[in-house]
C-alpha cells in the first residue's frame, strides 16, 4: 500500500512540474497585480512601484518561477502577499474547516444516499422510488447558494434551531489542537464544544451535500437495478437463500462498486461547492480563501493551492482505488 | 405418478408500454423420479423461460405465468415465495448457462458454496467448509481447500461450472434443472461436465431436466425428449423413437441438419431453412409453417393439437402436426447419434470423472 | 520524491482528520478566563485586521480592534469630529507649526504595568522614524509616510522625504515633536491610530523580530500577528487572535486610567465577510452588533427591535471624470452636462441609509472649510442635453467603470448606483459602455491609471481636516483626473503650509468653490455607514469617523 | 386445391402480423421507450416552453425590462419594495424595473449562456477526448503517450474545482457575457472529453471494429466511420445534462459577482444574485429567477436522464 502511494506520487511529479509552469504563467497573466489589492483606495502609483519592486514582480517571469521553485524544493511555499503569513500556515489554518465541511457533506450523501437509492431500486416505481428520483433531480437543479440562503433564513433566522454561520459559538471553551473543531472537542474532552461545532456544521453540510446526495442516490439506484438483473443474483435465488443474504451479500456488495467511484469523483467536486457554501455561511474554509486569493492576485497562495489540490486529488483517487480493491477482488489481483 | 408434471405452462411478458409477447404458450411434459428429460429447441423457443418459470425465478413484475406445474402434488406456480425459497436448493436446484456470470464475482467460491449448506443443512463454520470441500472434490475440483478461498475469476470455465454444479447438488435435490450447462464451455470440457452430471444424477437418483439445443447432449443423456418450437412442445418421445422416426418436420429437420462425419466430401449440409423469427402466431396455425417443407393451407387452420402420431405409434410418441413426416431417417445416422446410450464424446472423458478429474484439471487451466 | 513524500504524508494525515500530527502548524489556544458567567460582547466585523499593531495598519477593520487597546495623543470627541485631549491633556505648537508640544495625562499605565512618560512617546516616534527594510513599504507604514514623510534612511526612491525631525522629552510628562515643514496634517495626524503609543517593553520586544526581510515577501512581523508582546493604554487589552475562527478577543483592563471604564469583561471581534450573514448572525443572537448594515436591512432590523443608531457623515462619494482619456470630457460644458444629468437626490432617497445627504462639493459639511456658496448643479435633463448640444457632443459615448463584489462606507451597493446613474446619462443621450471590475485590484488600477472615462469612487476622512480629502485628489496632476489647473493646485499647496487653522479654513472654502467651478468630477453624496446592536445592550456613541469606543458598551 | 401464390401470400400476411408484436431495432426501441416515459414528456414540455419564451420573450414583455420606470417607488434603503400587482404581475426589482418583463427577456440570455457554453464544452471536450481515445485505441505506442499527456491534462482540470477555474477565467478575461459562457464552457470540457474517450475505447474493442480492422480497413475510416459515430450516444445525452449544469454554474458565477454586467441584457442568474441581498425584505424578487433556473434545469435534466435510460441496453427489460 505504501509502495502504491509512493508510486502514485512519483508519477505525479512530472505532471506537477508542467502544471505549475502553466499555472505560473496563467495566474501572472491575471490583469492588475497584488499591489493594488494591498493598497486599496489609499494606493498610488509610487506605492505600487515600491511594492512590485519588493515582491520582485518587475523581474522576468522565468526568474520569478525559478525563485518559487527553489523555495519549493526547500519545502517552502512562500508567504501570502495579502496576509503576509506563510502559505502553508494559511492552509493548515483553513484546511481543517473545509475538510470538516466536506466530510459532513459526504456523510450526509452516503448515509442518506445509499439506503435511499437502494430501496428506491428495490421498490422500483413505488412512491418511494418516485420521490427519491425526482427529489435527487431537483437537488441537482437547485443552485447551492440559493439553497444555502433558504436553509439559513429558515432554520437559523426564523426557527432559530441552528447557528447561522461560523464554526463555533463565540466564547465557548474550545482548545485548538488539530484545527478540526469537532475532533478537538473529543480529544480535549470538551464535548460541548464538539457538539457546538457539529451544530455549526449541519446547515452548510446540508447545502453542500445537496448535489453529492442526489448523485449518490441516482448512481446507487441505477447500479442496484443493474445488479438485480445479473445472473449471479438469479443463482443465489435458485439456491433458495434468505432474502437478507441475497440482498446483502449478492446485490448490495456488487452494487456498491460504481458508488464508491462516484463518491470519489464527488469528493473532488466538493471544493467547488465549498466556495459557495463557505461564503454563504461565513465558514472560514479554504474555498472562500482561495476565491479571495484569486481576486487579490495572491500568487504564492494560488500556486501553493494548485500543488495542494493536485495532491488531494491523487490521494482521493488512491483512497477510491484502495476501497475498490477491498470490495472487488478482481481489481485486487491485477 | 410423475415427480413433476407441467401442464399448459404459459408465460407472457407484458413490459411497460410494450405489447405483450408470449414466450411460452402452453407447454406440457412430465418428469419421473430419477428420469432425465430433455427440452430441446433452438434459442428463443422458450426453453429457458420454462425452466425459470418452474423455479419461480421470473421477475414478479411484467410477467404472467399460467398453467400448473405439479411437483409431488404441490403446484409450484402457486406457491408462496417463502415456501418456494425452502424448496429451492433442497428439492429443486438449477445449473445455469454461463458459469462466469452466474457466480458472484466479489464473493469467494467457498462462501458461495457454504451459504447454501448453512441455509438448508444448518452447517456452520468449519463443518460447512469441510462439507464444501468434499462437495468440490466430488465434482472433480482439484485442491478444493485452496479453491474455497479463491474467487470466480481465478477459476477456469470448467471449474466454475463444476462449482455451480457442486452448489446445485449440495442438498441432493430431487429435481435438477440444467439450462444449457455446457454451451459456454470447450467441447472437451463439455463432455466431462455431462459425464459428471450423469454420474451425480445416477448416484443421488435425482431427476434431471436437461435444457439444450444440442442434440448430441440429448442423445448422450436423455430418456425422454420434448422438442420445443415457438413456445410449444411440437414433439415428444423417448430418445430412441425420436431419433429413429422424428415425425414433426421441425424435429426431422433438426436431426437431418446434424453434419455427418462419414458424409462424402462436397455433399451439401441440409439445415432447417429460415430462422425462428419468421414464424406465425400459434393461434393462426402452425408456427413452423413458414419454414416447413411440407406446409399446406391446412397448417393454417388454427393451432394443431399435440397427439399420438397414429394408432401403431410407439407409446408416448406425440406430435403436433397436421401432416407429419412419414419416412424415417437413414438408419446409419441413428446408429451414430441415437443408438449408443453413451455420449459421442465418451472417449474424451473416461469413466469416473472424479478420479480422473485431477488429471483433467490442468488441461482445463490451459484452456483458459 | 524528497519533496513530495513529507507533504503528501501531512496531507494524507489531514485528509484523514488525524490532525494531531499536523498540529505542529496549528496554534495552541487556551481561554480559561472566558468562563460562562463573564459578560462577553461579540461584534461582527466585515474584515480581518491586518495586524494588531496599529502602526502597521491602514484600514478600518484593523483600527476598530486596536483602538480599544491603544490610545493616541489626541482623540476625537465622542460622536463628533472635533479634536479633544487623548493621552495628551494639552497640546500647542509654535508659530510656524513645526514644533508640537504635548502635556501628557498623569498616572497612565500600560497593560504591562509600564508608566506613560514623554520619553516613552519619543521612543515610539523614533521607532517609526527609524524603520528600515520591509517596514518602509507603504503597506506597512502608509500613515507614517503620508503624515510624516519618509524615514531616517530611505531605501527606495519612491519613498517621500522625511518631514519628521525629532522628539525631546523635557520632563516626565512632556514630549515635543519637531517637524521640518508645517502641514495641514498637524495636529489632526496625531489622532491617527497608527500613531498610538505603545509600552516601552513592547517596543523592545518588537525590535527583537524584524519582519522577514528575506527576499521578496512583504510579511507582517510575527509580534503583530499575536496577542503576546502588544501593550497599550486602552480600556481593553488584546488576549488572543484566533485566525482559524477569525476572532480577536480582548479583556477588560482593570487599571485603565480614563473615566469610561470598560462595561463588559470581554470583547470579541468576529469576522463575518458576508453582509447578509452578519445580519442573520445578529438576528440569530450569535453576535451583539455589527458594522456596515446593508441599507435595505435597517428598517427590518429596527422593526425587529434592534438598535440602529445613525452616524454623522464623514465621507464623500463622487463620479470621477478622467479628462485626458476622452477629449470631450476636457470641455467644461460636457462635464456640466453630466452634472446636470445626474439625479443625485434619487440616489440619496432610494439607495443611501438614513442620514445620507446629497453632496455639493468634495467634502462633507461636517468638515471645517465646507463652503455654502459653491456652484451647484441641479438635476435638469433638458439643460444637460442643451449643454451637450452646445459642446457638439450629442453622440457622446462614455466608458463607465464601477466596482463589483464590494460595499464601501460611502457606497452601499455600487452596481445599483451605477445602474441609476447610467439610466440618467442615457436619458440625456449619452451612450454608456459598462465596465465592471473587481474592486481589488482591477478597479483600483483602472481608475488610478486613468483607464476609465467616468467611474465611481469615494473617500472616508481620517481626521477633521479638509486637506485630508482635497489634498488626496487635487494637490497636483493625477492620472485619475487627468487635468492641469494651476489655480486649484496652488491653493492646495498654499493651504498645506498654512499653520493657522482659521486661515486654512478660508483657503479651503476658496478651493472648494474653485473646484466646483472647474468641476473635475461630480460629488454625489455623503452617507453614514449604518451600525446595528442587539436590543439588550447599551451601544457606544456612534462616531462619524467610525471610531466607536467599545468601553462604553454594556449589557442592559 | 390452393395455388402456391395463395399459400405464400397467406403466410406473408400472418408473418407480418406477428412482426408488429416483437420489438424492432435498438433505436426504434429506444425511441418507443422515450415516448412512453413520463420523465421525457415533462422534460420536453418544460424545454419547449422555455425555448418559446426565450424566442418570443422580448415581444410579449409588457414593459421595457431595463427602464427604471418605477424607480421612485422602490426604496432599497428603507427596505420598501413593490410586490406583485396588477400593473406588474411579478412586482418590481430593486431599481423599479418590471420583474415579469425581465424574466421574459432574461430567458433568452439564460438559454444563450446555456447553449453556447455547452456547445463550447462539447466541441473542445469531444476534440480532446476523441483524439486521445483514437490515439490510445489505434495510435500504437506514440498514441498511448499522447493519450497519457492529454488525460493527465484533463485529470488536472477535473481536479481543479470547477468554480475556481471559472472564477480565474473570469478574472483574466474581465466581466462580460462571453466570459461567463467561456468560463462555464471550459468547466464542461473534461467531462465531455473523458466520456467520449471512454465510450470510444469501449467501441474500439467491439467485434465489428476488430473485424473491420482485420479486413484491413484504414484506421481513419474505422475511427471516423465506425467508432466515432457509435460512441457519440452518451456524449449527446451528457450535453443535455450539461445544459442544466451550465445554467446553474452561470448563476453561481453571478452570485460570486462575476456574472454578465450588462444591464441591457437581464439574465436569471444575475437577477437571482442581485435579489439575494433583499431576500428577507422581498423574497419574490429572488424566488422568480430561482424558480426559473430550477425548473429549466430540471427540464433539461429530466430529458437527459430519460434519454440515458432509453439508450441504456442494461435497463431495457
Amino acid at each position: 500500500m505504501l509502495r502504491l502511494v509512493v508510486r502514485r506520487l512519483l508519477q505525479l511529479i512530472p505532471t506537477l512540474f508542467g502544471l505549475t509552469v502553466l499555472l505560473f504563467i496563467w495566474i501572472h497573466r491575471l490583469p492588475g497585480g497584488p499591489a493594488w489589492a494591498l493598497l486599496g483606495e489609499r494606493g498610488n502609483e509610487a506605492a505600487r512601484r515600491q511594492i512590485e519592486e519588493q515582491l520582485g514582480l518587475d523581474e522576468p517571469l522565468w526568474v520569478q518561477y525559478g525563485r518559487w521553485l527553489r523555495r519549493l524544493l526547500q519545502l517552502d511555499l512562500g508567504n501570502s502577499i495579502k496576509t503576509g503569513q506563510p502559505v502553508w500556515e494559511e492552509f493548515t489554518l483553513r484546511f481543517p474547516a473545509t475538510v470538516e465541511l466536506g466530510l459532513t457533506a459526504l456523510v450526509f450523501a452516503v448515509v442518506i444516499g445509499i439506503p435511499l437509492g437502494y430501496f428506491a431500486a428495490r421498490r422500483r416505481g413505488s412512491w418511494l422510488d418516485v420521490t427519491a428520483v425526482s427529489g435527487s433531480l431537483v437537488g441537482i437543479c437547485v443552485p447551492v447558494f440559493f439553497l444555502a440562503m433558504i436553509l439559513r433564513s429558515i432554520f437559523a433566522v426564523n426557527l432559530g434551531w441552528l447557528p447561522s454561520g461560523g464554526r463555533l459559538t463565540t466564547g465557548i471553551d474550545a482548545t485548538d489542537v488539530t484545527g478540526f473543531a469537532v475532533l478537538d472537542g473529543l480529544l480535549t474532552g470538551e464535548f460541548d464544544a464538539s457538539w457546538d461545532a457539529v451544530q455549526h456544521l449541519i446547515l452548510p453540510g446540508l447545502a453542500l451535500a445537496s448535489i453529492p446526495l442526489a448523485v449518490v442516490v441516482r448512481i446507487t439506484r441505477a447500479s442496484v437495478l443493474e445488479v438485480l438483473s445479473e445472473d449471479y443474483v438469479r443463482t443465489a435465488e435458485s439456491k433458495g437463500l434468505r432474502k437478507s443474504v441475497v440482498r446483502g451479500r449478492h446485490v448490495l456488495r456488487n452494487a456498491l462498486l460504481p458508488v464508491v467511484t462516484t463518491v470519489g469523483l464527488v469528493t473532488g467536486s466538493l471544493l467547488s461547492g465549498a466556495v459557495l457554501t463557505e461564503s454563504a455561511f461565513s465558514f472560514g474554509g479554504i474555498g472562500s480563501f482561495i476565491r479571495q486569493a484569486i481576486s487579490d492576485r495572491d500568487y504564492p497562495v494560488l500556486m501553493g493551492f494548485i500543488l495542494f489540490i493536485a495532491l488531494v486529488y491523487v490521494l482521493i483517487n488512491l483512497l477510491v482505488d484502495l476501497t475498490y480493491g477491498l470490495i472487488d477482488p478482481r481489481v485486487r489481483v491485477n | 405418478m410423475p415427480l413433476l408434471s407441467v401442464d399448459e405452462l404459459k408465460v407472457t411478458f407484458a413490459g411497460h408500454g410494450r405489447r405483450a409477447t408470449t414466450a411460452v404458450s402452453g407447454v406440457s411434459f412430465d418428469v419421473d423420479e430419477g428420469q432425465v428429460v430433455g427440452l430441446v429447441g433452438e434459442s428463443g423457443c422458450g426453453k429457458s423461460v420454462t425452466s425459470l418459470a418452474l423455479m419461480g425465478l421470473l421477475p414478479a413484475k411484467g410477467v404472467r405465468v399460467e398453467g400448473r406445474a405439479d411437483y409431488r402434488g404441490t403446484d409450484l406456480l402457486s406457491l408462496s415465495p417463502s415456501r418456494l425459497r425452502d424448496l429451492r436448493g433442497t428439492q429443486l436446484a438449477m445449473i445455469f448457462q454461463d458459469p462466469l456470470s452466474s457466480l458472484n464475482p466479489v464473493v469467494p467460491i467457498g462462501v458461495q458454496v457454504t451459504e447454501i449448506l448453512s441455509r438448508h443443512r444448518g452447517l456452520r463454520g468449519q463443518a460447512a467448509r469441510d462439507e464444501a470441500a468434499t462437495l468440490l472434490d466430488r465434482v472433480g475440483i482439484p485442491d478444493p481447500r485452496r479453491r474455497l478461498k479463491e474467487y470466480p475469476h481465478q477459476l477456469s470455465g470448467g471449474m466454475r461450472q463444476r462449482a455451480l454444479i457442486a452448489m446445485a447438488v449440495a442438498c441432493a435435490p430431487r429435481l435438477l434443472i440444467a439450462d444449457e450447462p455446457t454451451t459456454a464451455l470447450d467441447v472437451t470440457i463439455q463432455a466431462q461436465i455431462l459425464e459428471l452430471l450423469k454420474e451425480l444424477v445416477d448416484q443421488q437418483g435425482t431427476a434431471l431436466l436437461m435444457i439444450t439445443h444440442d442434440l448430441g447432449v440429448v442423445a448422450g443423456l436423455c430418456d425422454e425428449v420434448n422438442v420445443l418450437y415457438a413456445g410449444k412442445v411440437v414433439e415428444s418421445a423417448d430418445r430412441r423413437t425420436l431419433f429413429a422416426e422424428p415425425a414433426h418436420p421441425y424435429a426431422h429437420g433438426l436431426l437431418n441438419s446434424i453434419p455427418r462425419l462419414d458424409a462424402p466430401r462436397g455433399q451439401p449440409l441440409n439445415p432447417v431453412r429460415g430462422s425462428i423469427n419468421d414464424q406465425i402466431a400459434w393461434a393462426d396455425g402452425c408456427a413452423f409453417a413458414p419454414r416447413c417443407d411440407f406446409y399446406t393451407l391446412d397448417c393454417l387452420q388454427g393451432t394443431p393439437e399435440l397427439g399420438p402420431l397414429n394408432a401403431d405409434a410407439v407409446a408416448g410418441h406425440q406430435v403436433r402436426c397436421v401432416n407429419p413426416v412419414r419416412e424415417p431417417l437413414a438408419v446409419t445416422t441413428l446408429a451414430e447419434v441415437g443408438a449408443g446410450g453413451d455420449p459421442p464424446a465418451e472417449a474424451a472423458a473416461p469413466k469416473g470423472a472424479p478420479k480422473t478429474a485431477p488429471k483433467a484439471a490442468p488441461k482445463e487451466e490451459t484452456s483458459e | 520524491m524528497r519533496i513530495a513524500r513529507p507533504r503528501a504524508a501531512r496531507m494524507f494525515v489531514a485528509a484523514l482528520a488525524i490532525g494531531l500530527i499536523a498540529s505542529g502548524c496549528a496554534s495552541e489556544r487556551d481561554d480559561d478566563e472566558s468562563g460562562g458567567d463573564s459578560e462577553v460582547f461579540v461584534f461582527g466585523a466585515a474584515g480581518v485586521p491586518a495586524a494588531l499593531d496599529p502602526s502597521l495598519g491602514s484600514d478600518g477593520e484593523t483600527f476598530r480592534v486596536t483602538r480599544q487597546a491603544f490610545e493616541t495623543l489626541l482623540d476625537h470627541e465622542p460622536g463628533g469630529t472635533e479634536l479633544v485631549p487623548g493621552l495628551a491633556r494639552e497640546w500647542s505648537s509654535n508659530e510656524e507649526g513645526t514644533e508640537w508640544t504635548f502635556q501628557l495625562q498623569e498616572g497612565v499605565t500600560f497593560h504591562d504595568g509600564e508608566e506613560l512618560t514623554g520619553e516613552v512617546v519619543c521612543q515610539n516616534f523614533d521607532r517609526w522614524y527609524n524603520w528600515s527594510g520591509t517596514y518602509q513599504n507603504t503597506t506597512l507604514s502608509y500613515y507614517w509616510q503620508t503624515v510624516f514623510g519618509g524615514f531616517a534612511e530611505n531605501e527606495s526612491e519612491d519613498t517621500p522625504e522625511p518631514n519628521y525631525v525629532g522628539c525631546e522629552a523635557p520632563d516626565e510628562l512632556t514630549a515635543t515633536i519637531t517637524v521640518a515643514e508645517p502641514s495641514a496634517n498637524y495636529p489632526g495626524g496625531f489622532s491617527l491610530q497608527s500613531f498610538a503609543i505603545h509600552s516601552p517593553k513592547s517596543l523592545e520586544a518588537y525590535a527583537e523580530d524584524d519582519p522577514s526581510g528575506e527576499g521578496e515577501d512583504i510579511t507582517f512581523p510575527a509580534y503583530s500577528q499575536e496577542a503576546g508582546a502588544l501593550a497599550g493604554t486602552g480600556p481593553f487589552r488584546v488576549t488572543e487572535w484566533n485566525k482559524g475562527n477569525g476572532e480577536v478577543t480582548l479583556e477588560a483592563f482593570d487599571e485603565y486610567w480614563g473615566e469610561t471604564k470598560p462595561g463588559v469583561d470581554q470583547l470579541v471581534f468576529r469576522t463575518i465577510p458576508e453582509e447578509s450573514a452578519r445580519r442573520q448572525a445578529l438576528q440569530a443572537g450569535d453576535i451583539h452588533g455589527f458594522d456596515l448594515v446593508a441599507p435595505a436591512d435597517v428598517r427590518t432590523l429596527e422593526d425587529e427591535g434592534f438598535q440602529v443608531p445613525v452616524r454623522g457623515v464623514f465621507n464623500i462619494l463622487y463620479l470621477g471624470i478622467t479628462q485626458d482619456k476622452q477629449p470631450a470630457l476636457g470641455d467644461i460644458q460636457v462635464r456640466q452636462a453630466i452634472a446636470h444629468a445626474l439625479d443625485r437626490q434619487n440616489i440619496v432617497d432610494t439607495q443611501l441609509p438614513e442620514g445620507g445627504v446629497r453632496a455639493t462639493q468634495f467634502i462633507p459639511d461636517t468638515v471645517a472649510g465646507y463652503s455654502e456658496n459653491v456652484r451647484t448643479y441641479e438635476h435638469d435633463p433638458e439643460l444637460a442635453q442643451q449643454l451637450l448640444a452646445e459642446a457638439g457632443a450629442e453622440d457622446l459615448t462614455l466608458e463607465f467603470c464601477y466596482p463589483t463584489e464590494v460595499t464601501r462606507p460611502y457606497m452601499p451597493a455600487p452596481a445599483d448606483i451605477y445602474e441609476l446613474l447610467r439610466a440618467d446619462l442615457e436619458a440625456v443621450g449619452v451612450t454608456i459602455e459598462p465596465r465592471p471590475l473587481t474592486w481589488n485590484p482591477d478597479y483600483q488600477e483602472a481608475t488610478r491609471s486613468g483607464g476609465c472615462d467616468i467611474y465611481l469612487l469615494g473617500w472616508t476622512g481620517d481626521f477633521n481636516e479638509a486637506y485630508n480629502f482635497l489634498g488626496t485628489w487635487f494637490d497636483g496632476y493625477q492620472q485619475e483626473w487627468g487635468f492641469e489647473n494651476e489655480e486649484i493646485f496652488d491653493l492646495l499647496t498654499e493651504v498645506r503650509q498654512e499653520p493657522d487653522v482659521a486661515a486654512r479654513e478660508a483657503l479651503y472654502q476658496e478651493a472648494n468653490e474653485a473646484i466646483m467651478e472647474f468641476l473635475p468630477g461630480v460629488p454625489i453624496s455623503s452617507s453614514p455607514p449604518s451600525i446595528a446592536f442587539s436590543p439588550d445592550v447599551n451601544p457606544p456613541t456612534v462616531s462619524p469617523l467610525t471610531q466607536e469606543n467599545f468601553a462604553e458598551v454594556s449589557f442592559k | 386445391m390452393a395455388t402456391k401464390t395463395e399459400k405464400i401470400d397467406r403466410l406473408a400476411e400472418l408473418t407480418a402480423r406477428r412482426e408488429t408484436v416483437t420489438g424492432g431495432s435498438l433505436w426504434v426501441e429506444a425511441f418507443r421507450r422515450l415516448r412512453s416515459s413520463k420523465m421525457a414528456l415533462i422534460g420536453v414540455a418544460i424545454m419547449a416552453l422555455f425555448v418559446v419564451i426565450a424566442l418570443i420573450g422580448p415581444w410579449i414583455a409588457p414593459h421595457n425590462p431595463t427602464a427604471q420606470i418605477w424607480r421612485d417607488e422602490v426604496f432599497t434603503n428603507r427596505g420598501e419594495f413593490v410586490g406583485p400587482r396588477g400593473e406588474n404581475w411579478l412586482g418590481l426589482d430593486h431599481l423599479g424595473r418590471d420583474q415579469l418583463s425581465r424574466m421574459l427577456v432574461g430567458a433568452r440570455q439564460t438559454l444563450l449562456v446555456g447553449v453556447v457554453s455547452t456547445v463550447l464544452g462539447f466541441a473542445l471536450g469531444a476534440l480532446i477526448g476523441g483524439v486521445s481515445g483514437a490515439a490510445l485505441a489505434f495510435g500504437g505506442r506514440a498514441g498511448q503517450r499522447l493519450d497519457t499527456v492529454l488525460m493527465r491534462f484533463i485529470d488536472m482540470m477535473l481536479a481543479m474545482p470547477s468554480l475556481l477555474l471559472a472564477v480565474s477565467i473570469a478574472a483574466v478575461m474581465g466581466q462580460s457575457l462571453t466570459t461567463v459562457m467561456i468560463a462555464v464552457g471550459v468547466v464542461q470540457v473534461p467531462i465531455f472529453a473523458r466520456l467520449l474517450r471512454g465510450s470510444m475505447l469501449a467501441q474500439a474493442n467491439a467485434d465489428y471494429v476488430l473485424a473491420a480492422r482485420a479486413l484491413g480497413v484504414r484506421r481513419r475510416r474505422v475511427v471516423l466511420g465506425h467508432v466515432l459515430p457509435n460512441s457519440l450516444g452518451p456524449v449527446i445525452v451528457q450535453s443535455t445534462l450539461a445544459l442544466a449544469t451550465a445554467i446553474i454554474e452561470a448563476a453561481a458565477l453571478s452570485y460570486l459577482g462575476l456574472g454578465n454586467p450588462d444591464a441591457a441584457q437581464p439574465e436569471w442568474g444575475v437577477m437571482l444574485a442581485q435579489a439575494e441581498r433583499f431576500f428577507d425584505e422581498a423574497p419574490f424578487m429572488a424566488i422568480c429567477p430561482a424558480l426559473g433556473i430550477i425548473v429549466t434545469a430540471l427540464g433539461f435534466t429530466l430529458l437527459g436522464e430519460a434519454m440515458r435510460e432509453a439508450l441504456d441496453p442494461k435497463l431495457r427489460s
